[in-house]
């Protein structure tokens, strides 16, 4: 009996194994991202726009008229979570490629998983050094901020001439404000300016009072703010509060119409290092789609987040349909691994209008992008909304 | 009728069996005397009357009505007041504020102060230390304060759990003697005591408590001079 | 240090004190009745700042079961203050009522109460981003009517700022400790409040409801949390269902500086510790977050009772 | 079965990984000593063997002795570990119940703090890219399942010894066991230094494990997620924290089916947990087997 039952399960196995899987119809792509814990503020940007992405391309055609499906995994706010939905996301919702994790210390853990088992991962929201290096089959859309930061000190300078002191605060906890504030630093001693000052904080501060006097009392020309919406709001907010009248330059992580409850009419006039701007470019069609769609469900502009992994989402859908172009087959008569192979192939190649312009992932999975944004944020009447005004 | 009854009162400590099927009866105006041997279950009963420990079996009946499983805050409002054995004060509070806690469940405000001054009157030593944390009492004041903040609920039952314990015998007189004025003033008493033919002779009746049951029971005259209870407890 | 910089980093410490301060009271009462910590006490402060928003503002974001909900009758902050608090109180109570009362009638080990506490506040935290999502919600500037921002005064000729909002949380923590000084010494409820804190079977022979004191203390912890909750929102706005929660840890850290269980103590250890944030010297700013439990682990080796506490009997 | 490990067995590791992490809160909790200290072991353990793995100072070293440089990591993790668990327990020892474990929390938190602003320990980012010693995640219960079976078998042996019933009585009576020649202080420190060894190197076994190290490794949250493990397993046996580790790290998993109020549930079992099964899932277990055993007696004893 017992022995009949081992040669059942092992006949089971070698069946697995010897009967090549098919991608499942409609096509399933993985989203994991952090649906719970305090990392869920990002999250939910991210699950927004996959959600309006899923239906947007669905809309038009799917997959050369395949539709697909995006299958939602949490991963929490840690590096185990991340692991777990990335199994899951691989191995029982069979997905072709996965859009995550939210956070690079989660990236850091679960991509060389998806990537030893040739998966394709692309990071939303994944800034630090060395991402798209963890292997072959991981890459991003979300550019490190090295390139951006320096745009908005120049802007500042243009605006400000007179410009010598800086003060620079940064969200100590956190890996992409870190290394943001790192760029900053550089640029600023590069243009010759004096750094007065450098303030350290945790994410989940909210009282910066301490800073904001070390600030007021270096008497500075320009703050540098690296943080994210809820502390880098409150800071922002703290500073104009107590008196600080000069620029303020926020940094990628303040990209997000989340900070504008926060700081309310005291967000009126930062510059913004911008990833992605929802009203740069009035002749980008694919960010005018996702702008309205997003402006008719939820009646403000989106956030970064949510455009670039409206972006990771529109990646996968364009490459796949590559992938049918190139080997003149549907995706779903082919095989599971082999599609992903073939997949991650394609993602390399090409460029994509996407709403974060254009956009290209080279060999490594770094992503390319054309155009980076300076925007001044410019508060509405009821403090409470505000827009993004382009400037660069 | 009586004030008091059990019946059949089991109590267990854990796997400890406390009390087996204790009965008893208190009359409205006595002083009842609980004797017996360390851990014969005297303490049990009284903290099984006001309800703080839980019952296996058994009933138990005040003034007619079951209070059985009434919460131990209710018994007190119905009249039955526990001073406990030991140093059971509140250490942090001050004198006063102890005698005032005792008033808790009354709301006749006037009256209250008229028995803060008659306790102060009782025991003088607890006026002059009024002010003072009750920790820093002596035993021997500890031991009135219990006793004076039990009487502050006015209760009917008064459960006198070792009055005389680690008190030097001078005072163990003084508080004999109180008992004895406080029972002809009416209220009915149920006095657990190490200090046996001290309490029998101050007591209308005696129980006599072995291994948690009821060994021997009458009016404590008889008992003082039953050769057994004598030779057992009275150390004669 | 000049004397305007050592009044600005001491109105400082004074302010970020004092939003320890209104966290901790509410956490220590109910340490100084139970003897036990309350874990979920982070969760309902951050409820009662859901609660007055949702009575003020009543506008609900994009994420979350009510996502888009609009409530139109709004009332007035100092009324919705007070009726989210009651409800943050209501939620003390139902805690007692699920999570420490079964553990204390089924007499298991008190540290269990941790576990059940710390069970609450994961269902309270993920309740509220079901509902709501994990955005940021505000509170509009007006709740405080129309005043400025910050106030400003000059020492000698250096200018020394402090938020307006920071010094309105300052006098709501002072007049709270009045409050709660004058209700626990010398009112009835709060005579009986200490004896069940003291000795619970000797309160419960006084004729005092333990189980109802333990209610009472549970809902005014619950009241407390709410309103310092809402307090701590209108200053630095809602950020998210584990706002209260990050309060939690360093709450620990002042409730024990100040010796657990006492009242004043809390607000003692919550001055203390945003002081001693406030005067770390700005390049060492990063190490700011480790003051609070560096101060916390020396004063347990020396003075484990704390600055205020009386020498503990081993409760828990 | 292949497939279902592909899956499952991160999950099952992790279980097993947790659970150790349980054991290292239950010797000191053996000799009455609540420390909620392992976390900060356990980050201390992963950094040692993070940066031993990837730092280029020991490039030449890692060259030198290949795959022996794994042992390698356990080894030193497990000697910092015990050299800061003295440092620490001696005079944090002398703490008794809740401020102990106050004071134990404090110290990973200030650890928590040195990791964020240290360059060596890759500042917020962290250290990545950490080698592998293994490819699939599943594979690493060859060597999270062997330190199990060996601290199952060390407990055993513990329990039976001298040194074990030292604990007993310390946990027992602190001041009697003192008059009774046994010196406390010696003992709990031991019970305290045993706990952190064996935290040092499940963080050292883990930083290949999760591929990455960085300072959100063992936090406050952990501390609290361990205890809980110690008191829904069951405090009173080495099994207890062994089931509650297991049972408790995979419950958020289990309950993934439910999507968006996964969590809400997961608070509730532990609520339920605790007020349910006040002697933990050992004690439930225990319970189980004494009636059936008496049941079984029973009606032996009546046929």
């Amino acid at each position: 009996m017992k022995r009949v039952a081992i040669a059942a399960i092992s006949l089971l196995a070698v069946a697995t194994v010897a009967q090549a899987e098919l991608v499942g119809k409609p096509i399933p792509i993985g989203i994991g991202v952090a649906q719970t814990s305090n990392v869920a503020l990002l999250g939910e940007e991210e699950v927004n726009g996959a959600k309006i992405a899923e239906k947007y391309f669905n809309d038009n055609g799917g997959i050369n008229g395949t539709p697909f499906k995006l299958i939602f995994q949490d991963t929490g706010g840690d590096e185990a979570g991340a692991i777990n939905s990335f199994q899951n996301l691989m191995n029982r919702d069979k997905v072709v490629g996965i859009v995550g994790p939210t956070l690079s210390q989660q990236a850091f853990s679960a991509d060389p998983i998806a990537n030893r088992a040739k998966v394709p991962v692309i990071g939303p929201s994944n800034t630090a050094k060395g991402i798209p290096q963890i292997g072959e089959y991981v890459g991003r859309v979300s550019a490190p901020v090295a390139v951006v930061a320096p745009n908005a000190v120049k802007q500042a300078l243009k605006e400000h001439p007179n410009i010598k002191k800086v003060a620079v605060l940064y969200a100590q906890n956190d890996a992409f404000n870190t290394s943001e504030s790192g760029t900053f630093q550089e640029t600023v001693k590069k243009m010759g300016l004096q750094i007065a000052t450098i303030q350290k904080f945790q994410t989940t501060d909210t009282d910066f009072t301490t800073q904001v006097t070390a600030v007021l009392g270096a008497n500075v020309d320009l703050a540098i703010v690296s943080g994210l919406s809820a502390d880098g709001g409150n800071l922002v907010k703290q500073l104009r509060q107590l008196g600080y009248k000069g620029p303020i330059i926020g940094g990628n992580g303040l990209n997000t119409v989340n900070i504008f409850p926060v700081c309310g009419q005291y967000c009126d006039g930062i510059l913004i290092a911008q990833a992605y701007s929802p009203s740069a470019d009035p002749k980008n069609a694919i960010n005018n789609a996702l702008v309205k769609a997003y402006r008719d469900k939820y009646k403000k502009d989106p956030p970064q987040f949510t455009a670039q992994t409206f972006t990771a989402v529109q990646v996968f859908v364009e490459a796949l349909k590559k992938v049918e172009a190139a080997t003149k087959k549907k995706i779903t008569q082919m095989e599971l691994a082999k599609v992903r192979e073939e997949l991650n192939k394609q993602i390399r190649v090409g460029t994509y209008i996407t709403p974060l312009g254009k956009i290209s992932l080279d060999h490594e999975g770094e992503i390319h992008q054309e155009n980076f944004y300076v925007a001044k944020i410019k508060m509405n009447p009821d403090n409470k909304t505000g827009k993004y005004i382009y400037v660069k | 009728m009586a004030l008091l009854e059990l019946e059949n009162l089991s109590i267990n400590y854990g796997a400890i069996q406390a009390l087996r099927k204790l009965s008893l009866e208190v009359h409205q105006g006595e002083i009842v005397t609980l004797i017996g041997a360390n851990g014969a279950g005297k303490s049990t009963t009284l903290r099984g009357i006001s309800r703080l420990l839980g019952l296996k079996e058994g009933k138990i009946r005040f003034d007619g009505k079951d209070i059985t499983s009434a919460p131990p805050h209710a018994v007190v409002k119905m009249g039955i007041a526990h001073s406990p054995e030991g140093r059971q004060v509140l250490a942090r509070q001050s004198v006063e504020d102890n005698l005032l806690l005792g008033a808790y469940v009354r709301n006749d405000k006037s009256s209250i102060h008229e028995d803060l001054l008659r306790m102060y009157r009782l025991f003088p030593r607890l006026r002059e230390r009024k002010d003072q944390s009750a920790g820093t009492l002596s035993g021997g004041e500890q031991q009135m304060l219990a006793i004076a903040r039990a009487l502050m609920s006015r209760p009917r039952l008064l459960l006198l759990d070792e009055p005389s314990l680690g008190l030097a015998p001078l005072i163990v007189l003084e508080i004999f003697s109180i008992i004895r004025a406080l029972n002809e003033a009416g209220t009915t008493i149920l006095l657990v005591e190490q200090n046996a033919r001290l309490a029998m002779q101050h007591s209308h009746r005696t129980y006599l408590l072995e291994a948690g049951q009821i060994s021997f029971s009458g009016p404590s005259k008889e008992l003082l001079q039953d050769e057994r209870v004598l030779h057992a407890y009275l150390g004669g | 240090m000049g004397t305007a910089q050592f009044i600005q980093n001491f109105l400082n410490g004074i302010s970020i004190g004092s939003v320890y301060a209104i966290f901790a009271l509410g956490y220590t009462l109910v340490f100084s009745i139970l003897g036990i910590i309350n874990f979920a006490h982070g969760a309902v402060f951050t409820l009662g700042a859901y609660f007055t928003y949702t009575l003020t503002v009543g506008q609900f974001g994009i994420n979350g079961l009510l996502a888009g909900l609009t409530i139109d009758n709004h009332l007035p902050f100092y009324l919705a203050i007070i009726i989210g608090s009651t409800l943050a109180g209501l939620v003390g109570v139902l805690l007692e009522r699920l999570a420490f009362k079964p553990l204390r009638s089924r007499g298991g080990d008190q540290l269990l109460a941790l576990v059940s506490s710390l069970g609450v506040a994961l269902v309270l935290v993920n309740a509220i981003q079901y509902l709501v999502g994990a955005e940021i919600y505000t509170f509009p500037a007006e709740v405080y009517g129309t005043m400025k921002p910050a106030i400003m005064f000059k020492v000698g000729e250096q200018p020394v700022v402090i938020r307006t909002v920071q010094v309105i949380i300052f006098a709501v923590c002072m007049f709270v400790l009045a409050i709660l000084g004058f209700l626990i010494s010398r009112t009835r409820i709060g005579k009986a409040l200490q004896a069940v804190a003291e000795n619970q079977a000797t309160a419960s022979l006084l004729g005092i409801n333990v189980d109802r004191i333990i209610l009472f203390t549970f809902f005014l912890s619950g009241f407390l949390g709410g309103m310092a909750g809402t307090l701590v929102g209108t200053s630095f706005g809602i950020a998210g269902p584990y706002f209260g929660v990050t309060y939690g840890l360093k709450g620990l850290a002042v409730i024990v500086l100040g010796g657990l269980g006492s009242i004043p103590g809390a607000v003692l250890g919550g001055m203390v510790i945003g002081l001693a944030e406030a005067f770390v010297p700005a390049d060492y700013s990063a190490y700011k977050e480790a003051v609070a439990f560096a101060f916390l682990f020396i004063i347990l080796l020396l003075r484990p009772q704390g600055l205020l506490g009386r020498p503990m009997i081993q409760k828990v | 079965m292949e497939e279902f490990l592909q899956n499952s067995g991160f999950l099952i590791v992790t279980m097993v990984q947790q659970s150790l992490l349980a054991m290292s809160l239950y010797y000191p909790l053996m000799a009455g000593q609540l420390s909620l200290a392992s976390p900060g072991f356990y980050a201390l353990g992963g950094y040692t063997a993070a940066i031993i793995g990837t730092h280029e100072f020991f490039t030449p070293l890692r060259e030198s002795i290949g795959w022996l440089a794994f042992p390698l990591e356990w080894l030193v993790a497990g000697v910092l570990s015990a050299i800061l668990a003295l440092i620490v327990g001696i005079p944090a020892l002398r703490l008794r119940g809740i401020y102990l474990a106050l004071a134990t929390i404090a110290f990973v938190e200030i650890l928590r703090v040195l990791c964020l602003n240290l360059t060596i320990t890759g500042g917020a980012i962290g250290i990545f890219d950490v080698p592998q010693l293994f490819e699939s995640r599943w594979s690493y219960i060859w060597i999270f399942g062997p330190l199990l079976v060996m601290m199952l078998f060390f407990s055993y042996r513990l329990e039976k010894s001298r040194t074990g019933r030292a604990f007993q009585a310390i946990r027992e009576d602190e001041l009697a066991a003192d008059s009774m020649g046994i010196n406390p202080t010696r003992y709990k420190v031991l019970a305290f230094v045993i706990g952190a060894v064996l935290a040092g190197i499940v963080g050292a076994m883990s930083a290949p494990f999760l591929n990455t190290w960085n300072a959100r490794q063992g936090t406050f949250d952990a501390s609290i997620a361990y205890l809980a493990y110690v008191l829904i397993g069951g405090s009173r046996s080495i099994w207890g924290p062994l089931l509650g580790g297991a049972m408790l790290s995979a419950l958020p998993e289990v309950l993934r089916p439910l999507k968006d109020s996964r969590l809400i549930i997961n608070g509730l079992v532990l609520v339920f947990a605790s007020i349910y099964m006040p002697k933990g899932i050992a004690g439930v277990i225990s319970r189980l087997k004494r009636s059936l055993t008496w049941k079984s007696r029973k009606n032996g004893g009546e046929a």
